[in-house]
């Protein structure tokens, strides 16, 4: 990635603001298909979070929620599906990267704009045709997020595997697809359209973790378009990739021969596992800006940080086996896939550390993107360490598909991903709206999200160990009889936390008209999407594009009159911003 | 003002002319209605041969099901007299209606889910008739029909005392009707398109009333056994006797 | 944006993490998680758990103490003076607890936890063995009987009432199978080497106080050991969604005294006896 | 119109940038479409253990058409060395890949006439799922090199003919799955 350039304009400035239409709809500005993005996973994280309520009320009080048993495992396949595919990914990955990739990195847009607005108006699709499968003969996809065969393949196995499942498929191939072309253009964009000296060494942490993750999201998705792919022609073209000889459903012997269910577990979890590392990473990128922003100084072992990154990734794609330790597959598989897995601590571990280590000596500013970011710091220490147990082959002989694994992946995908991005909403709010959100709010509505939050999931990890299935619609076992009272306090926990997601949405909407107006760099922060206008125009810059001369975090250098330098302040003689 | 509610009073009194009146011819020649009294065929199954037995079926892993069943389950299949008269066995008229159209009766067949057995265990339905599943039991129990032409269900019933109503669109011999939580219960629903079916008990014989005159087919249904059927000329007012035997495949 | 005077925040921050640290802590004390075991490699996975426990605890406390202590101190400091420590600094202090959590998780695994795993997947001689299979929605067993051989199984024969497995008559082998619905019997201190299938969708052999997990996956057989070591009825229950009744697909293992089995063993008649 | 008349970088930079994305581009997707194929290969690797594994007779057509392919990666060379005949020789490309994919259409044809492709057989399964899912990416490669039709400029040009080169080199690893394992 040598090589002198410019201010890169024409690049991807090719497209003009336009009218009503091409600006706020079909628009192929990148701020403006972010904001699509995060509103549709808004959406769709109501719909998501009403699920997990409403499966809550069930848990706490079996037969008051007029769920019933065959409904129940299509509630909680939805559920996963919406808030990992249509509420993370759109949110964080899809929406807050398209955001901050090309403002970071001092590009006009995206690499390719026409491609971005295609990624969101096929995503966009998708959602109406997941939720419509709640309405279709035989209720929604049932065989769970992981649709593992035959359970998926075959109709008559669950009454959702009739047109649900096909729905599912359906809504999540164009899920794929314009999250494929998402990840080309984060690609693409951070590669080639950088500013003038912004090495990548230069790059600030969150652009890094966009580029680990979006790499990672597409060298491994294609082994879902596989297995997905498979799946239809075994349901509807009468072929037996995964379904066996011999099965018997309801008594009647299916035509099907000669498929192996585990073949699919395999591909799918190939992208299963290092897509939670497309999701989790952004969101720990987003934290190491806010922390460095507002605790005014450089995140510690930035390069530790990055090379760390980057072996979580490779790493992460060689470990898809750990959620298989009981599946069946050949034990020796068992120990490689525990080892190689609990290596991920160290890297992983090192990003943790750093975050930490980012806090000693700081002055923190206590905004609610500042809380956020620290409530990431604990979620993402305790999430990460629920990992060293469930990396253990043996120790998964206990916990395997229980509640501990529920709390724990809660931890990770639904915590630290959540964080992250109400982190980077405050954060960047301003960039996009000129105006601040408010703080008052946000605090109230931190505490009541997180701390609830912590203590649900938390306690799902204890249910785990007590040895509490999940995807149960009942518990009547008599060893889980200890742990069961803590069933409606978990879920009066769980409508704390939604309930309280109001406070956040009062404040999203109302923020652009009656919020405080915000500077260009309200928050005194350094990188470069701080050195134009807030709201920032179509085309980012309203003159030149910034050039980069120094690194992405300085802050309270000794000796400088203020606490912070932008990246675009020329520095002293000799640090030339000549490569790119 | 007056001519608005003239008007619409016509048109509503019309309105329940019509109805009333397609109502009444829809009810057609089913049984009770004419004044005819119509041909009986009646008769026995027997079974022939070394009667297979029912196996006691333990369910110590159910917790519930064997609370009422202690001494396991019998599952009602071979249920065979002292004088080798065969129950659970469906006879109806398979052919011999063509053409002829009948309303289903306003009441429901009842399938009720006791003590983790379904009563009853072969029955008939027309179709068109509600078929009203029960669950007397304190436990799950879930219903799924895998029939080929009608539409397949499956629905649990988590609780006791719920109750749930499906029907059938089209004739079938027959719909096998299962518990997946409790594999052995199983159930059968001849589906026919006319009233004129039924079901031995456990004496073996059947009675099929009120038929028109004419020449009909006669078919024996078993779940294990297999179907016999034979054919019969019947006139009004006239009583006819078959037996059908069944002997082992 | 300089606020001057310390945030109520930086007192209530630092303590929350203080007391949530605590309450992490003492939920260990107060709940009841601990389940029983009654299998031998059972006490292995928990020993493994309890290292996994007392070792990332500690973890846990220093690293929420650690943000607190950090949060805390920010409060008074209020000039812009930020000395970057050394890159050989940066590297310990990264490095050091890195370290460590990668000794307890690589060390706990190779360590403890091999053992125990390698003791669920040997193939020991003179045990019992055994088969249980999974459908919608039930467990049922099997032993080989006298011949001690499985007989043969056909898809085609099975028949829910009369035939669960599809046993198939014309085998000599099949006709002395012992076939139980819904329960296994084993005696307390022999190894079963069980084998697992399943005939329709994907189930999950689990006995969770037995430490027990194991896939049953149509069109394979899967395998898995272990050895009882305390009489008494434990619970079997499904841990890979199976449908609707996935949450109540139950059985029993029921261990019992070397003699008793043997005593339970003879009462019982092969399928087609 | 806005930013888009403020000129700050020269045309030359400018088109190199585009050149540059546009690679960066193509090596990711190929690197997803091997992937893909990785995918599909490691499941026939498993599924053809099989006992239900009957391999399908080989349609020799797909010879031809391999060399049809092979033939257009070599005019594809051709248009990149000589700019002035570029538009020529691009033409020469794309009608080499019009008669392989009718080639692929006539094998399906011939396999289909004989009773392959009713369900059962796996080999059948995947002869139709990789052909398929190549003639997918064949596509991708036939919209990128009329793109570069369009404009036979370098910058689209050549991510144009590494997808070319790519595909073809993908049916020859099919052909190679499909016939020898």
């Amino acid at each position: 990635m040598e090589g002198p350039s410019g201010g890169l304009v024409r690049m991807s400035g090719t497209h003009a603001a336009g009218g009503f239409w091409t600006r706020y709809v079909f628009s192929r500005d990148h701020k403006v298909i972010g904001i699509q993005y995060i509103l549709t996973a808004m959406a769709m994280g109501l719909v998501g979070g009403a699920l997990a309520a409403w499966i809550r009320v069930q848990l706490a009080w079996p037969g008051s929620a007029g769920i019933s048993p065959e409904q129940y495992p299509s509630l909680v396949t939805m559920h996963g599906t919406l808030m990992i595919f249509f509420v993370v990914s759109l949110a964080l990955v899809s929406g807050l990267g398209n955001i901050i990739i090309p403002l970071q990195v001092g590009a006009r847009d995206m690499a390719y704009p026409f491609l971005n607005m295609l990624s969101f108006w096929t995503v966009l699709p998708a959602c109406p045709l997941m939720l419509a499968s709640f309405f279709v003969p035989g209720g929604a996809a049932a065989a769970g997020w992981t649709a593992y065969p035959p359970l998926s393949a075959l109709k008559g196995a669950i009454p959702g595997s009739g047109w649900g499942q096909s729905l599912w498929l359906l809504a999540m191939a164009l899920f794929i697809a314009s999250f494929t072309m998402g990840g080309l253009n984060f690609v693409a964009t951070i590669f080639n359209l950088r500013a003038r000296g912004l090495t990548m060494m230069r790059l600030p942490l969150a652009c890094w973790t966009y580029l680990v993750s979006s790499i990672l999201g597409l060298l491994s998705f294609p082994a879902l378009t596989a297995a997905a792919i498979m799946l239809l022609l075994d349901r509807h073209a009468g072929t037996s990739f995964f379904v066996p000889s011999g099965v018997v459903i309801a008594g009647q012997v299916q035509a099907h021969q000669g498929g192996t269910p585990l073949l699919f577990q395999h591909l799918f979890w190939f992208l299963g596992h290092p897509e939670v590392y497309v999701l989790v990473l952004p969101a720990l990128g987003i934290a190491f800006d806010v922390i460095a922003a507002f605790s005014r100084r450089p995140p510690h072992g930035y390069r530790i940080t990055v090379w760390s990154l980057i072996v979580v990734a490779v790493l992460g794609m060689v470990v898809w086996g750990h959620h298989m330790f009981t599946s069946g597959m050949n034990p020796y598989l068992g120990k490689y896939f525990s080892v190689v897995t609990l290596l991920i601590t160290l890297p992983f571990a090192a990003i943790g550390v750093n975050l930490v280590a980012s806090l000693w000596r700081a002055r923190l500013r206590w905004t609610p993107a500042m809380l956020w970011a620290l409530g990431l710091i604990s979620a993402v220490g305790t999430g990460g360490l629920g990992g060293v147990y469930l990396g253990n082959a043996t120790a998964d002989l206990h916990f395997h598909d229980s509640y501990f694994v529920v709390g724990h992946f809660h931890f990770m995908i639904g915590m630290v991903t959540l964080f992250g991005t109400f982190a980077g909403i405050f954060y960047w709010f301003p960039k996009l709206t000129g105006r601040l959100m408010n703080e008052r709010l946000g605090r109230l509505h931190f505490w009541l999200t997180s701390l609830p939050m912590f203590a649900l999931f938390f306690l799902m990890h204890l249910q785990g160990l007590r040895g509490m299935m999940r995807r149960y619609y009942e518990f009547s076992q008599d060893y889980v009889a200890p742990v069961l009272w803590l069933q409606p306090v978990l879920t009066v926990l769980a409508f704390v936390v939604f309930a309280s997601q109001a406070l956040f949405l009062i404040n999203f909407f109302r923020s652009p008209f009656r919020g405080e107006s915000a500077g260009p760099n309200p928050w005194n922060a350094t990188t470069l999407e701080w050195t134009t206008p807030s709201p920032a125009p179509h085309g980012n810059w309203p003159d030149e594009t910034p050039s980069a001369w120094r690194g992405p975090y300085e802050y309270s250098r000794n000796g400088n009159e203020s606490d912070f330098e932008l990246q675009s302040a020329p520095a002293a003689p000799g640090v030339l911003p000549s490569k790119r | 003002m007056d001519r608005i509610w003239t008007f619409s009073t016509l048109v509503i009194f019309g309105a329940a002319a019509v109805l009333a009146a397609a109502s009444s011819s829809g009810r057609g020649e089913s049984a009770g209605t004419s004044p005819m009294i119509g041909a009986t065929i009646k008769g026995k199954v027997v079974f022939q041969g070394k009667a297979p037995k029912d196996r006691k079926i333990s369910v110590e892993g159910d917790k519930y099901c064997s609370s009422c069943n202690p001494e396991g389950i019998s599952t009602e299949r071979y249920v065979i007299g002292p004088n080798r008269e065969l129950c659970h066995v469906f006879v109806y008229v398979k052919k011999g209606l063509e053409g002829r159209t009948f309303d289903p009766p306003k009441e429901a067949v009842l399938l009720d889910q006791k003590h983790c057995v379904y009563t009853p265990h072969v029955f008939g339905i027309m179709t068109g008739q509600e078929l009203r599943i029960r669950n007397s039991d304190d436990t799950l129990h879930n219903i799924h029909a895998t029939p080929k032409l009608n539409a397949e269900f499956n629905f649990g019933q988590p609780k006791k005392g719920t109750e749930e109503i499906r029907t059938f669109s089209f004739p079938e011999i027959m719909v096998p009707i299962k518990c997946d939580v409790h594999g052995w219960m199983s159930c059968y629903a001849g589906v026919v398109s006319h009233p004129f079916f039924q079901v031995t008990n456990a004496s073996g014989t059947f009675e099929l009333t009120e038929l028109p005159a004419g020449e009909y087919e006669i078919e024996a249904w078993h779940e294990k056994f297999g179907t016999l059927s034979q054919t019969v000329k019947v006139g009004d007012g006239q009583t006819r006797e078959l037996e059908f035997t069944f002997k082992k495949k | 944006m300089d606020d001057r005077s310390p945030s109520p925040l930086s007192l209530a921050f630092p303590l929350a993490l203080v007391i949530l640290a605590a309450a992490v802590v003492g939920t260990f004390f107060l709940l009841d998680w601990r389940l029983d075991v009654a299998s031998e490699h059972g006490r292995g996975v928990d020993q493994m758990i309890f290292f996994l426990l007392v070792c990332t605890g500690p973890l846990f406390v220093a690293g929420h103490l650690a943000v607190a202590w950090f949060v805390w101190k920010s409060r008074w400091r209020d000039t812009p003076a930020y000395l970057p420590p050394s890159p050989r600094a940066e590297w310990l202090a990264t490095l050091i607890p890195v370290l460590l959590i990668g000794a307890v998780a690589e060390g706990g695994v190779l360590a403890i936890g091999m053992p125990v795993w390698g003791q669920v997947y040997r193939e020991e001689p003179d045990t019992l063995p055994v088969e249980i299979v999974g459908k919608q929605f039930e467990w049922i067993a099997r032993y080989p009987g006298r011949d001690g051989k499985f007989g043969r199984t056909e898809p085609t024969l099975i028949d829910d009432v009369e035939n669960p497995l599809g046993l198939d008559e014309d085998d000599p082998a099949a006709t002395d199978d012992i076939v139980v619905r819904g329960a296994l019997y084993l005696p307390s201190g022999r190894a079963a080497s069980i084998r697992i299938r399943s005939l329709d969708v994907l189930h999950s052999f689990a006995v969770p106080v037995m430490r027990t997990k194991q896939d049953a996956v149509p069109g394979l057989v899967t395998r898995t050991q272990m050895r009882p070591t305390t009489p008494g009825k434990y619970e079997i229950t499904c841990a890979e969604l199976c449908g609707m009744g996935h949450y109540r697909m139950r059985g029993y293992v029921n261990v019992l005294t070397p003699e008793e089995f043997e005593a339970w063993r003879a009462r019982q008649v092969g399928w087609f006896e | 119109m806005g930013f888009m008349e403020s000129i700050d970088l020269s045309p030359g930079e400018e088109s190199r940038i585009r050149a540059d994305a546009n690679q960066t581009l193509v090596a990711i997707l190929m690197a997803m479409a091997a992937m893909l194929f990785a995918a599909f290969t490691a499941s026939y690797a498993i599924r053809r253990t099989s006992a239900d594994w009957i391999p399908v007779p080989f349609p020799s057509l797909l010879w031809l058409n391999t060399a049809l392919l092979i033939a257009s990666s070599g005019t594809l060379e051709l248009a990149r060395d000589r700019p002035v005949h570029a538009r020529r020789w691009l033409r020469a490309t794309l009608a080499l890949g019009l008669a392989f994919a009718a080639g692929q259409i006539l094998a399906w044809t011939e396999l289909a006439a004989a009773g392959a492709f009713s369900p059962g057989n796996p080999h059948r399964a995947f002869f139709l799922l990789l052909t398929a899912v190549h003639g997918a990416h064949l596509v991708g490669a036939f919209l990128a090199c009329g793109a570069a039709l369009g404009r036979s400029r370098s910058e689209r040009l050549g991510p144009c003919a590494a997808w070319w080169h790519f595909v073809g080199a993908l049916w020859v690893y099919v052909v190679i799955v499909l016939r020898f394992f």
